[in-house]
């Protein structure tokens, strides 16, 4: 009993940053933001060496059942090297959507393909975090139409999942005739957007959960949760590079570093981001734990690192001077992804809404 | 990680509401500051370490209650205080400071005569650090003991010495071997207040109180045994007692319970009709400030449990104390703000008044721009973050002096 | 045609500063914080002789006919001393409360004694800036019931003005027959606010304005543009207290004023607080002008002045170390003026909604 | 104090709304960072000059409109310009920094030669100040000019060089006096980037664009007339265009101008049908920063006044940059916020392309972050604010630098 990673979950961090420093250096983010789908092909690869894909999936259906705290872990590691890769539905999201609002048949039959990577699951989320005007999906028995917004980790998918209002989900494939997806580049050009229309096109309906909206918020939660250790570990990224640029920059014959402007800059990113790893932590024990306040801490923390990651970005690139503004020191690609990261899944305002809410802060 | 309250926490937990359901009402108010614990208070104090509520990991035969800590125990009566808003023990620089200090580098015979009066309120002490040209800069502290006759005889002058005119000892930091180097020549001493030659003239502060005072020492004698370590190791106690104080200010449980009341206060004051906690702005800054005092009270845990491992949290203690005493001021700002034109009216009824809601926020947003000084102002606390934590290096030295800091 | 304070009004604020410097020490401030009134008798005579008491009077009424941004710039002048001297409601808003809302018999009767400074008049508004529940004011003819809190200047008045919520207001003898106060210290002990009763005590009525809660409110948002004026002064006292403490204090060899630290802390403050000298004035001629603009500039100066005195109060106590934190320095008679002004009249939330709603801002 | 719309004043308000009424259509788009203006935006610049509202207090004989400087109509343009969210004319390092040191200390032949095309838009210059040694520490540039047969020829290397790819024109800070001290061995010459020897590679930065660039010299001649003042008073010059970028970039008119657009923003994008001008924490913002600007645009006025007095303002000026800076990027984060998941996807369509409002403030929200490095740090602004403005004393020298700053 402690509040501490486990050995295990230590290792599996390390495993996947040591993969990622030997396979993820900046130019394959750099070539990934030019050109590409936001899943790069050889990452994927590697990282289903190592199991990632498997993590949430339970062993009878051939992952490693293990909770979102891991995947918290891992998604701290993509995040600290700007990984191009469909993580937060493809391998966090769509198997708990699986488990929370499939049935055992579909369970059986979807689970298995996340874990061995053959299925990459784009995810949508329509009325759950404030509407815009441009989506509205129905379902007419099984046919889905309609049009979804920013559909994450559209790049490169082989299915579509998309939560409706009520908490029915629907899952279908990506080339079916009748789904058109008008893929949007993004500010962080490692991940782009999607809006996709649905024709009346057959789709199978995820609809076993007893609470089904419940159901929805749960994965809803779970990717919010992910977001926050994304950005835990690219803003820790950001940090750590500032810290060592502060060290070594010479300026008016000191170390940078020596001077109390770019140390207590240092100092305040420190204060403000050490605190976060606990909080990601807790928050995704939450989720695993099924606790009472799991609600609360994922909006907390999606909202709590949204802020923290766009201050850190702001700070470690202004103790890079003009060197953290241009592409070369590739700051920016840590940034963008924190800025991405704050927007998607209900930025920190919409969160904390639905934190004041859960808690009856209203009129 | 494992927070899973196994059958034992979920006991605990039952056993500690039981206890505030019982007791709460007769706890003492909280927030307020820093006064003398009066009777009330000093009751309370012993029925907590009865019940292993305060003291708990304190040997027994220091006066605690010798339970092995525990981080999910500690954190459930954190919580389950707080989230009640009872009074969850007395806090005091002997309490926080002084005892872990002792029971980290003290002789067994300090402890057992120190540790038990001071967990329960009995023996108050206050620190003697700074001086008027020895402020951030401690280690140029130049009040001096030199041995006579078989005791330190202490002459000098200290400065922002809380408590002191109503502390029963004083943990002195003094400079016993001057010829040598800064921080090679101090000492650490125990002296009790009522020793002839102690002088102590109240410095009176913003919220009012004599929380300050200076103290003057005219050949102060203090017994050879009452030195903490031997000569020329001050710095490195003081350093030790630092090390806690840090732990201490910034605590998660205060800023928790802080939290708790400053969401009742804003329930329950209704402007126009509406309660302030429905109201924009209100609750918008209610909610920043909730998100950070979660991620604080994870850091929290996250820190009992390197305690309780005996490791060394590095970094993140050193940020304990700086980000801890901001978000607790922007706590009470925030309902100094709520409580409004009328909230001005509120004042504390003097030290040893048992103040009402109001009165104590105003207490505590103003205490609280003190402690934002106190113990070394934000900036060194910023540059031991970075100097220690984060290894940046030291500002350079200035010639023919140890200039660095500030 | 310029943006800047004519020789004259440049003249007004040097002899008040000049007279508060030999007659406002703060050991007065001292006195006046333990056990005074909230008006100084020496400084109120003082002040006199300068004639500060007819500066919004008109010359035909005694006064010298002056505008706002004059009562702006003494009452920058009176932060920046903390003087107690009941200047907002007694010099500022009382003249203007006549102009805008009396008789011209009633202006006749009333202007040239607040311009004599025989009339010291204490004002409160009921229904203007929030109501908590304990104030309510009914007007059956001439005679007045109810409470009215946070009454401000009360501390030795000869006269109430009270604001009924509909725009009229009363005016009666501080002494009168079934007039009950409860004068009670505040955080900021040289100014007290009472709570007042009236037991159907006959009043004389303002109601002579075409549109009398406009008229009102023209008198609130006055009194918050001086509320604005003397925390401006007052924080400019903190700052340049802050600076000197900086160029003198030695610590670790150095003064503290060369440490990035402390200087980047200062530079802090001058940039918030500098432009606020100019959003002040354009605030107070905004109101002599009424300009279109004149409520909303009232509104935002008040809650901008609230916010930028609360942290350049704060930053400047923080530079003086644990000096800042005693009585000794009296740094803290400003912190507390600073924190006495932000509340009163309306605290920044309330200002800002008010200029959302001038604006058009809601749902 | 005076700002009666006189009615000369009244009628110039008149004419100003006139010519947006009737010209407003024709306006490029606002916002969105630099780049090199298009043909619409030269034709606009043209017709702004003609009219008195871009270079309208440069003398006519170099191609400005002549006007005598007066601070309601100058507020006046800004303000109706800013309302009606039309382009308020090119501003770039040229025309904010070079034209007015030109004007202070340049000769009449340099006025003649360069402040017409300049002003325009036709002429686009590039700062040559920062080296890859020398960012924040300015006056140890390296890059030297020495004098042969009747020009100085410069070797060396700069960098975050912006708009060098399309610039026509630099001006650069360089060494010409190797044996003085570091601040009086420095000359600021100007020269035409279409010289021989230079070579200029694009820093793409971090908003997509190559606003920056490294620029290498090989034996650059420049001819010797193309000097601001004299030979070793190029730090002087440099400290003049600095004071002038200082006042520009945090210009007042700029951030109404934003205030306005984000007000827009805000008003029409609604979410679940509620605009987000009325959602708590957008609103709550918006006040905030509604409340700053109002305040620095009061403050700009007072700038304007001195300026028309011929007063340094002194600390005044100083915070413009630092201030200013920080208060747009506040603005521009909150649009950022407002545009949500869907304004992610909203690019800039490349430095020539009129690109819509939300890639503008994207654009922008980057961009601001580079202003917050560019022409110096905010340390490097807020020592200068506590040194030059408060007074505060400088870092004292390490043995064996030249070292202060950071």
């Amino acid at each position: 009993m402690e509040f501490a990673l486990s050995h295990e979950q230590t290792l599996l961090g390390e495993s996947v940053r040591s993969f990622l420093r030997d396979h993820c250096p900046i130019e394959a983010v750099r070539a990934q933001a030019a050109t590409g789908t936001g899943c790069e092909e050889g990452l994927w690869r590697g990282l289903l060496d190592l199991g990632v894909q498997g993590l949430l999936v339970p062993e009878r259906h051939g992952g490693t059942g293990l909770g979102l705290l891991e995947a918290a872990v891992v998604a701290q590691a993509l995040g600290g090297a700007a990984a191009p890769v469909p993580f937060l539905c493809s391998v966090a999201m769509a198997p708990l959507a699986l488990l929370r609002s499939g049935s055992a048949a579909q369970q059986d039959r979807w689970l298995p393909r996340i874990a061995g990577g053959e299925a990459r699951i784009a995810m949508g989320f329509v009325g759950y975090v404030g509407g815009r005007g441009g989506a509205a999906l129905s379902l007419d028995r099984d046919r889905l139409s309609g049009a979804a917004e920013a559909v994450l980790d559209a790049g490169a998918p082989t299915h579509f999942l998309v939560y409706l209002p009520d908490g029915r989900a629907a899952i279908l494939g990506a080339g079916d005739a009748g789904v058109s997806v008008a893929l949007r580049r993004t500010l962080d050009g490692t991940r782009p957007l999607a809006e996709v229309a649905f024709d009346g096109v057959e789709a199978e309906v995820l609809e076993a959960a007893a609470d089904p909206r419940a159901a929805a918020l749960q994965v809803l939660d779970a990717g919010r949760v992910v977001l926050a250790a994304d950005t835990l570990g690219a803003a820790q990224a950001m940090l750590d590079r500032a810290v060592a640029w502060a060290k070594q920059r010479v300026q008016f014959g000191r170390v940078i570093g020596s001077f109390q402007g770019v140390k207590h800059m240092c100092a305040d990113m420190a204060t403000m981001l050490e605190p976060c790893h606990a909080f990601v932590w807790h928050a995704a024990y939450a989720q695993d734990t099924r606790s009472a306040e799991a609600r609360l801490m994922a909006c907390h923390a999606k909202a709590h690192l949204d802020e923290v990651g766009r201050e850190v970005a702001r700070m470690a690139t202004e103790v890079h001077g003009g060197m953290g503004f241009t592409d070369l020191s590739g700051l920016h690609y840590w940034l963008k992804r924190i800025g991405f990261n704050r927007q998607v899944l209900g930025g920190p305002e919409r969160c904390r809404e639905e934190a004041a809410a859960l808690q009856g802060w209203t009129a | 990680m494992d927070l899973n309250f196994s059958e034992k926490h979920r006991a605990f937990q039952a056993e500690v509401r039981e206890f505030i359901r019982r007791h709460g009402p007769a706890s003492p108010k909280t927030g307020g500051g820093r006064k003398r614990p009066d009777r009330k208070t000093l009751d309370w104090q012993r029925l907590l370490i009865e019940h292993g509520y305060a003291g708990r990991t304190i040997p027994r035969e220091y006066g605690g209650y010798g339970a092995a800590p525990d981080v999910l125990e500690a954190a459930i009566i954190a919580e389950e205080f707080g989230r009640a808003n009872v009074h969850p023990g007395i806090m005091n620089q002997g309490i926080s400071m002084l005892v872990p200090t002792l029971l980290e580098v003290g002789t067994r015979e300090q402890c057992e005569r120190w540790v038990r009066p001071t967990i329960r309120g009995e023996i108050i002490w206050c620190q003697g650090y700074s001086e008027p040209e020895a402020g951030s800069d401690l280690a140029s502290v130049r009040t001096r003991a030199v041995v006579e006759d078989g005791h330190f005889v202490v002459n000098g002058h200290k400065i922002w010495t809380s408590s002191a005119h109503y502390a029963d000892m004083m943990f002195l930091l003094c400079r016993t071997e001057p010829d040598k180097p800064k921080h090679e020549g101090l000492s650490y001493l125990l002296l009790s207040m009522r020793t002839p030659g102690i002088e102590v003239r109240p410095l009176r502060t913003m919220t009012g109180r004599a929380e300050f005072n200076e103290v003057f020492f005219t050949d102060v004698r203090v017994p050879l045994d009452q030195i903490v370590m031997g000569r020329g190791h001050g710095w490195h106690v003081a350093n030790i007692t630092l090390k806690h104080e840090r732990m201490g200010i910034g605590d998660a449980g205060k800023l928790t319970h802080r939290l708790q009341r400053l969401v009742e206060l804003l329930r329950a004051t209704k402007v126009d009709g509406v309660p302030l906690i429905a109201a924009a702005e209100f609750r918008s800054r209610l909610l920043r400030l909730q998100g950070e005092v979660l991620a604080w009270r994870a850091h929290n845990l996250r820190l009992l449990t390197d305690q309780a491992r005996g490791e060394d949290p590095g970094l993140r203690r050193l940020i304990v104390k700086y980000g801890g005493t901001v978000l607790g001021h922007r706590l009470s700002a925030l309902a100094v703000d709520a409580l409004g034109a009328e909230g001005l009216t509120a004042l504390s009824q003097g030290e040893d008044a048992q103040d009402d809601d109001a009165a104590n926020w105003n207490n505590d947003y103003l205490y609280d721009i003190g402690l934002l000084i106190g113990g070394g102002t934000s900036n060194i606390q910023r540059n031991i973050i970075g100097e220690r934590g984060l290894g940046l290096p030291r500002e350079p030295r200035v010639p023919g002096t140890g200039g660095r800091g500030a």
